[in-house]
C-alpha cells in the first residue's frame, strides 16, 4: 500500500492491466513519449513499446474511431482525450458508432473501450480546456460515464472500467489530479461501475455530486447532518442509492459544476422528482455552475460551484 | 536553391477488359474458366437480388432500398479479391458484397424491411454491420487493421465508401491513420458519380479521387469500375501488399450509379436521362458475358440456367424473410449494453 | 392565407426572408438542384440562384464551419443537416465555435446563423433517420433551440430564428412535415423566440411538450382538464410559463420522444422541483422514448410515447 | 489502354534568403529599404515581446503561453502580404501576427493572463480570435471566403494552422470547401515539425504538407519559413491570385518551434537539444540581419535602437496590462447571447 495521488493512481490502473491482458493498448494525443501532458502515462511506453502506446495524430475522431475498430477486432483499448473540451470533434463516432454497434449487430460485435479525458474547472487553463460536458454522454444509451472523486477509487474504477464489456467515458478531475494523496492498493481491486457510494451518512439532506465537486461538497456540509452521496458512475447511474438516501433525509441538493441548464443533475432532480416525491419535505436544489461558456481564469473560481454557494442551497433546503 | 521539386505524383487508371468484351491479356488476371463462371453467375445473383429488392419496397414489402445497379463489378471484383480471414468494413450501399460473401440474402431483406436482426453477422464472415453515416466506418476499418498487424494476424482489412464519403473529415483521419501506422488497409472508393443529387465534380475539385491517397503518403490508383478485371487485378495487388507489411492502399472504382439514389430518391430531378443511357454501355455484366462470348464460355441455355438460378435463389430468400417472427418490443432493450441497467429493467415492464 | 403543410410553410419562410433580405444564403446537402430530401429547399435554386442556395460536399462539419465563417462575415446563412442523427460530426462547430464566438470575442463577432435539421420518430427510416438530440443542444450556452409543431409556427418561428442574432438550432419533426395542413399567412409574422404557448388551457394537470409529441399528447388528454403547453424554444426555455401553469394545476407530466436518461425534459422537472416544488401535489412524470438505442422500423411505434403511454401517466399523477 | 497516366503533381519549395544572408536576386520581392527595415524591426518587436511574455509567466503574471520563437519569418512574412481590408483567422500560435498586424500588445498579454476582453478585436483590424481548438478555424476562413465573393468584396481571406492541426478533419473539410467553392483564402500552415511531443513524420506519411493541396485540385506550396523574402513572395501571389478569383492556396512554411509547446510543456522530454542547435543557425531575423549586412543597411547603432525601441514598447504593454482593472464576474454571463435569457437574469443575482 502506498500514498499517491490521482495521477498515480491512474497510471497505476494502467500499467498494471496492460502487464495482465495484453489486448489493453493505449493511443491518444502525447501518450507516449511525453507521457501525457498531465503525465498519466508516463513510463509505458518504455515498459510496453509502440505498439501498445501509440503516439497518434492530432485527430480525436481519428483516436476514437480507429479505437473502436480496435475493440470490434478483439482489443481493450485506452484512448486518451487531451482534454474533455476536444472531444466533440469524436462525438459522431461515440455517439452513432461506439454506443451502438452492439445493438446494431443484435450483440455479435461489442466495444469493450475506455477513453480517459481530463475534466472539469480549476487549473486556471485556456479556453475548453476545463470544460464537464458529461451530461451528453450520459444521454447516450450505449455509454457508461464514469468519474472518480479520489485516487483510491480512480484505481479501482478504472480497472472495471477496461474490463467492461461496453464503452465507458471515464472523466479525470484535473483539479483532483495532484490534489489529495490517499492510500492505494498495489495489485488488483476493482470498485463496480453503476454503484454509488455513500461518503457520509446522515439525517437531514441528501447531497449528491461526483468526481471534484465531491471534495467541495465535503467541505459543505460541515456541521450538518448530511447523507453525502458520490455517484461515481454517472450513466448507468444508482437511482436506488439516491432514492433510498432522499427517503431517509425527506431533502436533496445535487452539485456540478457543468452550466446548469441540462447538466445531468437534472436528471437526478427529475427521477427524484418522479420516483421519490412523496419523501420530499421541499425543494431540490441544485449548485451548478453558470449558463455561460466558461470563462477564462480570472473569472473561473466565480464560475465554478463554491463551498458557500453549496452550503447556502443546504441550509435553504433545511428550511422546510 | 530558388524553386526545386521536392515530391511528385503520378495517377493511374487501370483499364483491362473493354465494353466490347476484349481483354488486355498482358494484364488481364489468370482466371480459370470456372472462375470466370463464378463471376458471372455470382454478378447476376446479385442483380437479380437487388432487382427484388426494388419490387418489394415498390410494394410496401420492405423499407428504403439503396440499389447496387450498375456497380456489380465493383463489389464483386473488390470482395473476390479476399481470403475469408480478411474483414470488410461495408457502407449502406454493399449490398451486392454481402451476396458475395455468403450473406444469408434473407436476412438482407429482413434488415432493409426494419428488422435489426438481419444484420447480426454469423459468426463465420468477417464482415461489419452496414453503417449509415457516410464516410466514418473507414475509421473502424483502419482500427481493425492496426489491430490485426499488433496480433501479427495476417488478415488485411478493406473498407467501401462512396464519392460523397471522401468530404466528410473522417475520411480524412482514416486515411491518414492508416498511412502513418502503416495499417494493413485497403480503401475502396465506389465513385460513382453522384452522392444523392451532388454530382462528383461538386463532391471535390480534384481530378480524381485516387490522387488524395498522395496526401497520406500511399498508393491511389483508379480503375475501371465497370471492368470486373481491372477491379480485381488492382484490388488483389492492395490486398497483397497490404498483407505481406506494405501498407495501405486506395482505389477508385470509376462507375455509376444507374438506379435513384435509395428507393427514396427521384434522380430524375437532377440528371439527364442522356447521362444514364450513357453508361448502359458500360455495364459491367454484359461487358463479362461478351467477353465469355469470345472465349467460347457462352451459351444462350448456360445464360438463361443462371438466370434461373439466381432467381429461384432470390425467391427462396424473399419466402424466408417474409416468414421470420416479428421482432419483440423487448429486443430493443436488451442489446444496449451487455447487461440491462437497473432502470432498464423497469422499461422493459411496459411491455 | 394559404392552406399548406410544415414543409410549405418553411418553404415560404425561407423565400419570403431571402426576398427581404439577401444576406440571408442556403447551404446544404441536396438543398440546390433536388431542394432537399425532404423538398423543404424546393423552387430556391432556381429563384436564387446557385451563390445563395449552395449544394455543398457531404461534410457536416464543413456546412456547420463555413456558415459560422459567412455569419461572422455579416450573412445570414441558414444551413441544413439532413437529418438530425448526422448533426453530430458538426457538434464541435456548434459547441466549440457557433455557441462561443459572441463570448470569445466579447461581442466583437456573433454568428447569426441557423441550423435546420430534420428530426423524430415516425416515418419509417433507416437507422440515425429518426433521432431527437435535441437535449445536447439545449446543455450548450449561446445556442437558441426552436421546434415548431405545426406549419403556422413553423413559419413564424423560422422568421423569428432567421433574424435572431444568435445561433439557433432548428429542428422539423419529419412525422409532422406533411401530417398537418393549416392555415398559414403568406408574408411577414413572427413568432417569437423564447415563449411558450398555451395550448388548451385547464386547471387539473400541466402536460408539457414540444413538436411532434404535442400532437400525442393532445389526443392524449381528450376529456382531463390539462392545460397544454407547448415550449417551442426549447433554449432559453420559458420556465415562468411552466411555473405559472403549475402554480395553478398542481400537477406536471412532461412529454419528449428522445430516451429518458438525460432528455430535455429532465430539465423541465428538475427546474419545476426547485421552483415550483411548493405548488405540487405530487409526482411529475415523464413520458418518453426508452433507454435504447432508437430501433429499426419494425419496432419503432414501440419506442415512441403513445398516446396511451402519456394518458396512463396523466391518469397518475391525476391521483395525487 | 492498359495502364495510363491521368494525372501529376510536383511539389515545389521556394528558398531565397539564404542562412548567410545572400539572396536570389532574380526572385527577390521588390522591398525598398524602408520596408526592409520595417520588416527586421517588426521581427524584432515580435521576437521582444514574446520573450518578456515568457518571463511573465514564469513570474506567474499571466497564464499559460504558447511562444513563437523561431516563427516570426513566417508569421510576418504572410500577414505582411496583406492588405488592412484582408481577414486573418489564427490558431492560438500567432502572437506574432497579432503584433504585426497593429493589434495592441498590451490586450495579447491580456488575454493570455486570463481576461477574455484582451481578445476583444478593434474594429478596425479584421481579425478573428485566437481559435484554441486545433484544426477547426479554418473553416471559419473558407466561409468567410465565400461570404466576401458572394458580396464581390475582393477582400482575401487567410488562416494559420500548425503540422498538427492537419490531421484534423476539419483541415480535410475547410481544403475541400475551398477547392470546390474557389473561395479566395490562403491556408497557411506553420509547419513547426512539432505538435507538442508529437514529430512531423508521425504526423502523416506524406512527405510533405503542401502536398495535400493536391487532394483538394489547386496549388501547394512549401517555402523555408524561416526565410521572411520566400515567406512573403509565395503567399504575395497567392493573395493575388485569391483576389482575381484563382481560388485558394496552400503554403506550407517549413519552419521550427525553437520554444517548449507551451510554458506548461518541457521539450527536452522528447526531443534532442542537437536538433534544437541545429536550428539556431536557420534563424530567421539573423538571416535577414546578414541580409541588411551585406546590403549596407545595417549599423550596430541600429541594431541596438531596434532592440530598445521594441522594449521600451513592450515595457509599455506589460504596465498597461497589469494596469487593467479585474473583469466582474458578471461578465460571464453578459456574451453568451445578444440578450440575457430570464435564467441568465437570476443568475446575475449571485454576484
Ligand atoms: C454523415 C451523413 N450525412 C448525410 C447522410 C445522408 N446521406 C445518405 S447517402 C448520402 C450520399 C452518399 O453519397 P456517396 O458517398 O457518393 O455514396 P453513394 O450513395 O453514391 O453510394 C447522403 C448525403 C448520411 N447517411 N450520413
Ligand atoms: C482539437 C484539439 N485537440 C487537442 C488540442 C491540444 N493541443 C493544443 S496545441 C496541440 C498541438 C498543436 O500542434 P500544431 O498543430 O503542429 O501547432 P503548433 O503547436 O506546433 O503551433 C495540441 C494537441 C487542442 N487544442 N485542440
Ligand atoms: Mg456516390
Ligand atoms: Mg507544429
Amino acid at each position: 500500500m502506498a500514498t499517491m495521488n490521482m495521477v498515480h493512481a491512474i497510471n497505476l490502473a494502467l500499467k498494471e492491466e496492460m502487464q495482465r491482458d495484453k489486448d489493453v493498448v493505449i493511443l491518444g494525443e502525447d501518450v507516449g513519449r511525453d507521457g501525457g501532458v498531465f503525465r498519466v502515462t508516463e513510463g509505458l511506453l518504455e515498459q510496453f513499446g509502440e505498439a501498445r502506446v501509440m503516439d497518434t495524430p492530432l485527430a480525436e475522431s481519428g483516436i476514437v474511431g480507429t479505437a473502436i475498430g480496435m475493440a470490434v477486432y478483439g482489443l481493450k483499448p485506452v484512448a486518451e482525450i487531451q482534454f474533455m473540451g476536444f472531444i466533440y470533434p469524436a462525438a459522431d463516432q461515440i455517439f452513432n458508432h461506439a454506443a451502438r454497434i452492439r445493438s446494431r449487430s443484435r450483440g455479435r460485435y461489442s466495444v469493450p473501450m475506455v477513453i480517459r479525458t481530463p475534466y472539469g474547472v480549476g487549473i486556471r487553463s485556456p479556453e475548453h480546456h476545463s470544460e464537464s460536458s458529461e451530461a451528453h454522454f450520459c444521454h447516450m444509451p450505449g455509454i457508461k460515464v464514469v468519474v472518480p472523486s479520489s485516487p483510491y477509487y480512480a484505481k479501482g474504477l478504472l480497472i472495471s472500467a477496461i474490463r467492461d464489456p461496453d464503452p465507458v467515458i471515464f472523466l479525470e478531475s484535473t483539479r483532483l489530479y495532484r490534489m489529495i494523496k490517499e492510500d492505494v492498493p498495489e495489485g488488483e481491486y476493482t470498485v463496480p461501475l453503476g454503484k454509488a457510494r455513500i461518503v457520509q451518512e446522515g439525517g437531514q439532506v441528501t447531497v449528491i455530486s461526483w468526481g471534484s465537486m465531491l471534495q467541495k461538497t465535503i467541505k459543505a456540509i460541515e456541521g450538518v447532518d448530511a447523507e453525502v452521496i458520490d455517484l461515481m458512475t454517472l450513466n448507468p447511474f444508482d437511482e436506488e442509492a439516491i432514492f433510498n438516501s432522499v427517503k431517509k433525509t425527506g431533502r436533496a441538493v445535487v452539485v456540478y459544476e457543468a452550466p446548469k441548464t441540462g447538466g445531468f443533475g437534472a436528471e437526478i432532480s427529475a427521477s427524484i422528482a418522479e420516483d421519490a416525491m412523496l419523501y420530499l419535505k421541499g425543494p431540490i436544489k441544485r449548485v451548478t455552475g453558470y449558463d455561460a461558456v466558461l470563462p477564462l481564469p480570472k473569472l473561473e473560481d466565480y464560475y465554478m460551484p463554491s463551498t458557500e454557494r453549496i452550503r447556502k442551497a443546504i441550509d435553504e433546503v433545511m428550511q422546510y | 536553391m530558388p524553386e526545386t521539386t521536392i515530391e511528385s505524383c503520378e495517377v493511374k487508371r487501370l483499364e483491362i477488359l473493354s465494353e466490347n468484351g476484349d481483354a488486355d491479356e498482358s494484364l488481364a488476371p489468370k482466371f480459370t474458366d470456372s472462375q470466370i463462371r463464378e463471376l458471372y453467375e455470382t454478378l447476376v445473383r446479385m442483380r437479380t437480388f437487388d432487382g427484388r429488392a426494388l419490387n418489394l419496397q415498390r410494394e410496401g414489402r420492405i423499407g428504403t432500398y439503396a440499389s447496387i445497379l450498375g456497380q456489380e463489378a465493383a463489389q464483386l471484383g473488390t470482395a473476390y479479391a479476399l481470403e475469408k480471414r480478411d474483414w470488410i468494413f461495408p457502407s449502406f450501399r454493399e449490398n451486392g458484397v454481402f451476396v458475395a460473401r455468403g450473406y444469408e440474402m434473407y436476412m438482407i431483406l429482413q434488415y432493409w424491411g426494419g428488422d435489426e436482426r438481419g444484420i447480426k453477422v454469423p459468426e463465420d464472415i468477417n464482415m461489419f454491420p452496414i453503417s449509415i453515416p457516410v464516410g466514418t466506418h473507414m475509421l473502424h476499418a483502419v482500427g481493425a487493421a492496426m489491430a490485426a498487424k499488433y496480433k501479427e494476424d495476417k488478415t488485411v482489412t478493406l473498407t467501401y465508401f462512396g464519392d460523397g464519403g471522401t468530404s466528410e473529415g473522417d475520411f480524412h483521419e482514416a486515411m491518414n491513420f492508416a498511412g502513418v501506422f502503416q495499417a494493413p488497409v485497403v480503401f475502396i472508393c465506389e465513385n460513382n458519380q453522384w452522392a444523392i443529387s451532388v454530382p462528383r465534380a461538386r463532391q471535390t475539385a480534384a481530378m480524381t479521387i485516387a490522387q488524395k491517397a498522395f496526401a497520406y503518403g500511399f498508393e491511389g490508383i483508379q480503375v475501371d469500375g465497370n471492368d470486373i478485371f481491372a477491379v480485381y487485378k488492382a484490388t488483389k495487388s492492395a490486398v497483397d501488399k497490404a498483407r505481406s507489411g506494405g501498407g495501405p492502399t486506395l482505389i477508385e472504382c470509376h462507375t455509376y450509379r444507374m438506379s435513384d439514389h435509395t428507393t427514396a430518391d427521384d434522380a430524375s430531378r437532377y440528371r439527364t436521362k442522356e447521362e444514364v443511357e450513357a453508361w448502359k454501355e458500360k455495364d459491367p455484366i454484359l461487358r463479362l458475358k461478351r467477353y465469355m462470348e469470345k472465349k467460347g464460355l457462352w451459351a444462350d441455355s448456360y445464360g438463361k440456367q443462371v438466370d434461373e438460378d439466381a432467381k429461384a435463389l432470390v425467391d427462396e430468400a424473399v419466402k424466408k424473410a417474409e416468414a421470420v417472427e416479428k421482432p419483440k418490443p423487448q429486443d430493443m432493450l436488451v442489446y444496449t449494453y451487455k447487461e440491462l441497467t437497473p432502470r432498464q429493467k423497469k422499461q422493459m415492464g411496459d411491455f
